[in-house]
């Protein structure tokens, strides 16, 4: 984790916005990132799992402060995914309620939230150490940070692999679709191109401007 | 082949959907340990014995879960029984065969809590895969992530003396090369499947 | 319930009263939650599935509007599901009047990429094939997967002849799957052009499947009619 | 490529290269006498092991043949005087071809002096023991003249626990443009015999084995010729190749052995002589000479006498040049051959016991190292061309990423002993070679600074 | 003629001031073999031009255009990366040239042209420059940009035109100028309506895959089949590979070990049930097989540099190719079996480092 605070916290816009861009979940800290490549093949997906996600690490975290000082150390790891597990059970259900087609698109993607070490992480590194409120709001943060990289692959790959954007069809019916990005190489490839731009976006504000320093890591 | 049969299950989990490649389970170990060599052939070891033993654990509790009609705890049993009987075993083999323990010991409790161990107990049990089959899958699994994790670690060693532009090393490049991998894994498709 | 399941990280030095009465308590809570939620979602995703597969079936056996599942095997025809008998499961279909308008089985096989599972109607009355519908493939998007919706080749299962041969062991003519445009025989399918394999996986499950279980159709057809 | 070695007549190693080998410039040429310059310069380390100690000073005489200066240790070599004249310094630093400068005695020539050898203590040799044979071979300053220059007399005495069975004596001359060997072996057939003789005598070994390059094979006749009465010795026509005449490539095609990696020939009980060293010794020892002159190639497209001539030790490279008719002062000099030869800067560098040949190139003529350097395509040339199996495409990248302790101990960078061939075949142009040399010196560093 | 040092504090040449004039020190060795990169790929291009050339008699201009496009399209990303890394523009070095022309090679004749370009851009950018460029790609770079194609355009690139068609230096094939990510439009009844006997628009592999029949061996070596554009013609592709042989700018033992590879897999199949598996000189002769054991497997940047690790490399490509072809979901499996060995490349190598002299085996 890039920040252990281990003296309470007030609730501030930065611990929401942390999540979001500066410790951003998938980007920054490259965590969960199993769910981001699978079911992102569609934006309707990428939201779902991101909401799932976001329920997920808002009430877990929110339970996991409030039961902070009750819960031993030696078994705090085990607690935590016990409590994890029971609302992810939850979140299955309820989307099986709401939508068959749904639940069969993201598979067993929904139930793997469990081992998602976002969420673990957060109610390890955060959640067990501050009061329910900051624990809230940054699991709403990471949780929308979480999302957020979702809906760039996903509406990325949805786009180019299907010409559609959440079903509705974006370009012209004759377009032809990139079918790789839906397949399991698009989402490797979309994932590593973000990277690649925000790296260069990074390299190039770093640089100084005018600067000719090559990239060159060295001669041989 | 037929579907059901023991060798195609095997072959499907290990190439043609293979489980980092094609089914994205187990992308944090993929990246984080596919560096070198040598730690990679361990954790595919490592990783290789839990899948087995979770099979087996899988199977047995949904056995439970089923006969007493209480599938809505599978979830949580699964989980927690995986982890248990890892930390088991791990205990047995730091006591019995400390060598063993050495080189996969580390690896264990970074396993217990990955995708691709809960992963494959849950789609044993969405397949609905006899003792057999759950053992063929899970091998196959197993052998599939270890595959994929040397290929992996032996281009990475090797792009490690690469004049690789700045933008593109790390995390980008790696997810690159695994796209590369998958790509080049799609020539498995349909693999064993009777076509004529 | 999970609580009593052995914990993992059992550390020495433990205050074990203390761990033991967290745990449970977390556990007594989290199987409380879930239980709650679980009664309050089953019949809502009961009602869920029945809907899916009513519409699958109805889709496969044009003019069904109502059904009843039975499990058909080598030892006869029993009324339930799957797991309770041995055999396949088949789900009867019948018109407003209760009149047997055919049945809808299940068949899979291995297609392009992973396998393609399916379900089509029978009737018996024609013996024919009158419908599928795909259940589940990982077939290529654009290209295998037309088989779901590409309406030249559902025709293909408007009535695909399935009769069965006079010793009453399999059919009379084998259903194959042959080149785009070559079709010529109503036991043909005629493949989609470029997805020749998932083309043929679907012939060949629905011959695997009928060579099986047409004749045992035929035999217990009685069995089917609606008496209630 | 590989499946021509099943057509091969000669003995051989596996892998190695084939360059051009431009020795018909002087091969037909007789090894002639050079004149004697008018300043010598003798440097006091001209061989691996301690320096020698002066014996002589400023003003003195010195005749052609005495000694100035005596063996620093046991591995180690007295020099004599290469002309008669007088001393005029001791420790005058010139420079060398390895770059830094040594100290060295300047004896300024008598120009009328006949130059006459004037010193010598002749001595019966069938007479002596072997450890006679051994003082008697140190005191005539022999070292090694194949190129290494280590001193002869310590190969005579194998390690502990070891004895030689085998010499093996190198006339293989792989080095493109040089010819010395050739004509000793043409032209001094009896002297390198006796001093086989000899070595075999000191040594205790039963046998000796001549290997000559097959684009010598008149030199093979010869020396069959005059083998006919002698038991024993053999010679052994060996395919041309380069390195074939390094001496663990020799053993292995001569007697089919490896060299342990890190050893020495004597562990595995053979000794490698030079046929220019054991020529030399055949006639110095008897008559109880010092080793005063050496015959040395000069050849290459910069040079318009080129020929093989009888050097003294010390004489300026300049001088050399003059005589030789190579005016331009822009050449390229190298001294030893073009593959492991030393490139010099200076004509003041004098030539020593270890040279056996200067190459001259123009300045302009179009040179291939000049090209642009490329990344490693991984065309595993350079994994063919490496007689000792090294991976240099490998330890190339690791030298690039300065991984220099992982090349010693996972990539054997020690058992390279720099012959050049993957840098001679590295279509990329990658300085491979030069660069094993760099990570070898900084690991010999970082060793002694820690 | 100096070296640059790269170690420390000496990344520049190190000079010497004498009387006269400066002087670099250099170190052996001072000769070089004469052959060098430029000069290599520069012969890989003219071995290659043969091929282009019979493939645009075979195909008219339609291929013309695409060999141009995928050129054109690799020229520009190779300098297009360069000149964002600042490196010095390396298209001189011809190796990216090659890239074009085998791409193009590896197509269907008709494949649209906008599809072409991405191939080109695909295979540079993410084959080769991602990784730092000449050398340092880890699989073959035209195979990338195919196999990227391949699994986007999945209908294009499994659309085959007759070759020989009779106004084909007259007219493009349709599907060729599809407007940029457009769908092409469809070909079949185009073709059908030009060729001259019954054109059935499969592959001899797809022909023996689905309908087991078998094309005729003659028509295999001369390429008057359906394939890529350039793969057809077995016996101008096998000598124009023999020429780089002979040259020595190709390892002649990863082509041989590809052909043993195939038929080690091949033969007993056959021999076992040859109305069924076909012989393995079809296996040889048709499909992308030659072209890819003679130019595509040959690139030494992505296969080991041992001498084993050469010989399993070329096996196990052309056991790979069988296998898939036989028992695959696909027809073709060259391009597939390239790249997993590709991808292999670095454990074969690492398994196989060569018994360094006067190591292990001690004396003797
Ligand atoms: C990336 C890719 C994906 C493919 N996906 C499918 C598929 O899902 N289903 C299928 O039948 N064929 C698929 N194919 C095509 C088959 O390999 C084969 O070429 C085709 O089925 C032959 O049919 P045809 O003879 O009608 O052209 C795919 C091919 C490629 C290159
Ligand atoms: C440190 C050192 C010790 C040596 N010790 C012996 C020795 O004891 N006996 C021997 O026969 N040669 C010995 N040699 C000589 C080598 O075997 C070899 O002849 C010499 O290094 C020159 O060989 P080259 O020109 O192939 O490099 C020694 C060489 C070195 C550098
Ligand atoms: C690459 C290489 C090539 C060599 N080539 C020759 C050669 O052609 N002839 C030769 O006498 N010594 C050659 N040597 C030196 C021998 O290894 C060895 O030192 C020498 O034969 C020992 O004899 P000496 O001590 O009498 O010089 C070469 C050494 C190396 C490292
Ligand atoms: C014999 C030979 C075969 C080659 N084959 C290919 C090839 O199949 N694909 C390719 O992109 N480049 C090929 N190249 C060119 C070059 O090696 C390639 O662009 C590098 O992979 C780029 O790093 C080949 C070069 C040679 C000498
Ligand atoms: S290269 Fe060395 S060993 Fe070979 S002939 Fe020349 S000096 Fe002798
Ligand atoms: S210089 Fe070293 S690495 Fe290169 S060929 Fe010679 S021994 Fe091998
Ligand atoms: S010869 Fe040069 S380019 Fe070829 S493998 Fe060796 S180092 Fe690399
Ligand atoms: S002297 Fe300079 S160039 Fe030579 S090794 Fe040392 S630092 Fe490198
Ligand atoms: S999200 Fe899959 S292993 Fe971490």
């Amino acid at each position: 984790m890039a920040t252990l605070p281990n003296r309470q916290e007030q609730v501030t816009l930065d611990t929401f916005l942390r999540g979001i861009w500066e410790e951003n979940p998938v980007f920054v800290m490259l965590l969960g990132m199993c769910p981001v490549l699978a079911v992102t093949n569609s934006t309707i997906n990428a939201i779902a799992m991101g909401l799932a996600t976001l329920f997920v690490l808002v009430a877990s975290g929110a339970l996991v402060s409030l039961l902070r000082k009750l819960i031993p150390k030696q078994v705090r790891i085990a607690t935590y995914i016990i409590i994890i597990a029971t609302f992810v059970t939850m979140v299955d259900y309820v989307i099986q309620a709401i939508s068959l087609d749904l639940y069969n698109a993201l598979g067993a993607f929904i139930q793997l939230i469990v081992v998602n070490c976002v969420i673990l992480g957060r109610a390890e590194a955060y959640a067990s150490k501050q009061r329910v409120g900051p624990a809230v709001v940054n699991a709403l943060g990471m949780g929308t940070g979480f999302t957020i990289a979702l809906l760039c692959l996903g509406t990325v790959r949805e786009l180019l692999g299907n010409g559609t954007i959440l079903g509705i069809q974006v370009f012209s019916s004759n377009f032809e679709p990139w079918v790789v990005m839906v397949l399991p190489p698009g989402g490797f490839f979309v994932l590593g191109a973000w990277l690649l731009l925000f790296e260069w976006l990074k390299q190039r504000k770093a640089e100084p401007a005018g600067a000719a320093e090559g990239a060159t890591v060295h001669e041989s | 082949m037929s579907p059901d049969s023991l060798g195609f299950i095997f072959l499907n989990a290990a190439v043609i959907n293979n489980f980092v490649l094609a089914l994205f389970l187990g992308i944090c170990p993929f990246l984080g340990v596919s560096a070198k060599k040598e730690t990679a052939w361990n954790m595919g070891l490592a990783t290789m014995f839990v899948m087995l033993v979770s099979s087996l654990c899988a199977y047995g509790i949904n056995l439970l879960l089923v006969r007493f009609d209480i599938q809505y705890l599978r979830l949580i049993s699964y989980i927690a029984v995986i982890a248990s009987a890892v930390q088991l075993v791990e205990m047995a083999m730091k006591k019995f065969s400390p060598a063993l323990f050495r080189a996969l010991g580390i690896f264990l409790p970074l396993i217990t809590t990955n995708c691709a161990i809960l992963g494959l107990a849950l789609f044993q049990t969405f397949r609905e895969y006899d003792f057999l089959q759950s053992l063929a899958f899970s091998s196959g699994a197993g052998v599939g992530f270890t595959l994929a994790l040397m290929l992996m670690a032996g281009l990475r060693e090797r792009l490690a003396l690469a004049r690789v532009p700045s933008v593109s090393q790390g995390a980008a490049m790696s997810l690159m090369l695994a796209g590369l991998l998958s790509l080049a894994f799609m020539g498995f498709a349909g693999l064993g499947g009777s076509h004529a | 319930m999970a609580g009593a399941q052995p914990q993992a990280p059992s550390q020495p030095r433990t205050p074990g009263g203390a761990m033991l009465r967290t745990l449970g308590g977390i556990a007594m809570l989290s199987g409380l939650l879930v239980v709650l939620v679980y009664h309050w979602t089953r019949p809502i995703i009961a009602e869920n599935k029945r809907i899916a597969i009513e519409k699958a079936i109805f889709q496969v056996v044009p003019g069904a509007v109502t059904r009843k599942n039975f499990v058909l095997g080598p030892e006869g025809l029993f009324p339930g599901d799957a797991g309770k008998a041995k055999g396949d499961q088949v789900y009867a279909a019948y018109d407003r009047d209760g009149r047997l308008k055919g049945v809808a089985l299940e068949a899979a096989a291995t297609g392009y990429q992973d396998v393609i599972r399916i379900l089509y109607g029978y009737d018996p009355g024609c013996q024919c094939v009158t419908g599928i519908r795909v259940l589940k493939m990982a077939e290529t998007p654009g290209l295998g997967d037309k088989i779901a919706r590409d309406p030249d080749f559902l025709a293909n299962f408007e009535a695909l002849d399935g009769r069965v041969n006079a010793a009453g062991d399999g059919l009379e003519h084998a259903i194959v799957t042959v080149k785009h445009g070559t079709k010529s025989q109503p036991w043909q399918i005629d493949a989609i052009s470029g997805a020749t394999i998932s083309s043929k996986a679907v012939g060949r499950m629905i011959d695997a499947s009928g060579q099986r279980m047409f004749p045992l159709i035929l035999r217990y057809r009685d069995g089917f009619e609606r008496r209630d | 490529m590989g499946f021509l070695n099943l057509f091969r007549r000669h003995k051989t190693f596996p892998h190695g290269i084939h360059p051009d080998d431009h020795k018909e410039q002087t091969a037909g040429l007789p090894i002639r006498r050079l004149p004697f310059a008018p300043k010598m310069y003798v440097p006091l380390a001209q061989h691996r092991g301690a320096p020698a100690k002066p014996l002589v000073h400023p003003g003195q005489e010195v005749v052609r043949g005495e000694p100035i200066a005596e063996a620093g240790g046991f591995v180690s070599v007295p020099m004599h005087a290469p002309v008669t004249g007088v001393v005029r310094a001791l420790d005058r630093l010139v420079p060398s071809a390895q770059g830094p400068k040594t100290p060295a005695i300047v004896i300024e020539t008598y120009a009328a002096d006949t130059q006459r050898v004037g010193w010598e203590m002749p001595r019966d040799i069938d007479q002596m023991t072997p450890q006679e044979l051994v003082q008697a071979v140190q005191e005539a300053g022999m070292v090694g003249l194949g190129g290494a220059a280590f001193p002869s007399h310590v190969k005579l005495l194998p390690p502990e626990g070891r004895s030689i069975g085998t010499v093996v004596v190198n006339g293989c001359e792989c080095e493109p443009y040089l010819t010395c060997d050739h004509r000793v072996m043409l032209e001094q057939t009896d002297r390198l015999i006796r001093g086989i003789r000899m070595v075999m005598k000191a040594t205790g070994a039963g046998r000796a084995i001549i290997g000559v390059e097959d684009n010598k094979l008149d030199a093979v006749g010869v020396i069959r010729e005059k083998l006919k009465d002698q038991p024993g010795i053999d010679v052994e026509a060996v395919e041309t190749k380069y390195p074939q005449g390094a001496e663990k490539m020799l053993i292995t095609s001569l007697l089919g052995k490896e060299v342990p990696s890190g050893g020495i020939p004597a562990d595995i009980g053979v000794a490698v002589y030079n046929v220019g060293t054991l020529a030399q010794l055949g006639d110095l020892v008897p008559r109880g000479r010092g080793l005063i002159e050496r015959v040395v190639t000069v050849s290459g497209p910069g040079v318009a006498r080129p020929g093989n001539y009888l050097v003294p030790i010390g004489t300026p490279l300049g001088f050399l040049m003059q005589q030789v008719g190579s005016s331009s002062e822009a050449n390229e000099l190298i001294m030893g051959g073009p593959m492991m030869g030393m490139a010099v800067a200076s004509l003041e560098v004098p030539v020593t016991k270890g040279v056996s040949g200067v190459v001259v190139f123009e300045p302009d003529a179009p040179d291939l190292q000049r090209r642009p350097i490329h990344p490693c395509i991984k065309c595993g040339e350079c994994l063919n061309a490496c007689p000792i199996h090294l991976n240099p495409s490998l330890l190339g990248e690791l030298a690039a990423a300065r991984e220099y302790r992982v090349m010693e101990e996972s990539y054997h960078l020690n058992d390279c002993f720099e012959c050049g061939c993957c840098s001679y075949v590295c279509p990329s142009n990658i300085p491979l070679t030069q660069y094993f040399r760099i990570a070898k010196s900084i690991n010999r560093e970082t060793r002694t600074a820690a | 003629m100096g070296v640059p040092l790269f170690a420390r504090g000496c990344g520049s040449e190190k000079t010497m001031k004498t009387k006269h004039r400066p002087v670099e020190i250099r170190t052996s060795p001072h000769v070089k073999k004469a052959i060098s990169v430029e000069q290599i790929m520069r012969n890989v291009v003219y071995a290659l031009l043969p091929v282009c050339a019979w493939s645009v008699w075979q195909f008219g201009i339609s291929a013309l255009a695409l060999i141009l496009v995928t050129l054109v399209s690799c020229l520009a990303t190779e300098s297009f990366f360069c000149w964002m890394s600042r490196r010095d523009n390396t298209v001189r070095d011809f190796s990216v040239v090659i890239t074009g022309l085998l791409l193009a090679l590896t197509l269907p004749p008709g494949f649209p042209l906008w599809m072409a370009a991405v191939a080109g851009f695909i295979a540079v950018g993410l084959g080769k420059s991602l990784f730092g460029g000449l050398g340092f790609n880890v699989m073959n770079p035209a195979l990338v940009g195919r196999a990227f194609v391949q699994a986007a355009f999945p209908v294009a690139i499994t659309t085959w035109t007759p070759s020989f068609l009779p106004g084909r230096f007259s007219e493009f094939i349709p599907s060729t100028l599809a407007l940029p990510f457009m769908s092409p439009v469809e070909t079949r009844e185009w073709a059908l309506e030009r060729a001259v006997d019954g054109f059935t628009g499969a592959t001899p592999l797809a022909l023996h895959k689905f309908e087991q029949i078998t094309t005729s061996t003659s028509d295999l070596l001369l390429g008057t089949v359906a394939g890529s554009a350039g793969e057809t013609a077995a016996l101008l592709i096998f000598v124009c590979g023999l020429y780089l042989i002979a040259r020595r700018m190709m390892d002649w033992r990863i082509c041989a070990g590809v052909f043993a590879g195939v038929v080690l897999v091949s033969l007993p199949l056959w021999l076992f049930d040859p109305g069924h598996y076909p012989s393995p000189w079809f296996m040889l002769l048709s499909g992308g097989l030659m072209l890819g054991a003679m130019f595509m497997a040959t690139d030494m940047v992505a296969s080991p540099v041992t001498s084993l690790g050469i010989w399993i490399y070329g096996g196990v490509i052309g056991a790979l190719t069988v296998v898939i072809r036989l028992f695959g979901g696909l027809t073709e499996g060259v391009m597939y079996a390239i790249l997993l060995a590709n991808a292999l490349s670095p454990l074969i190598a690492s398994v196989t480092q060569p018994r360094v002299y006067g190591v292990g085996r001690g004396k003797g």
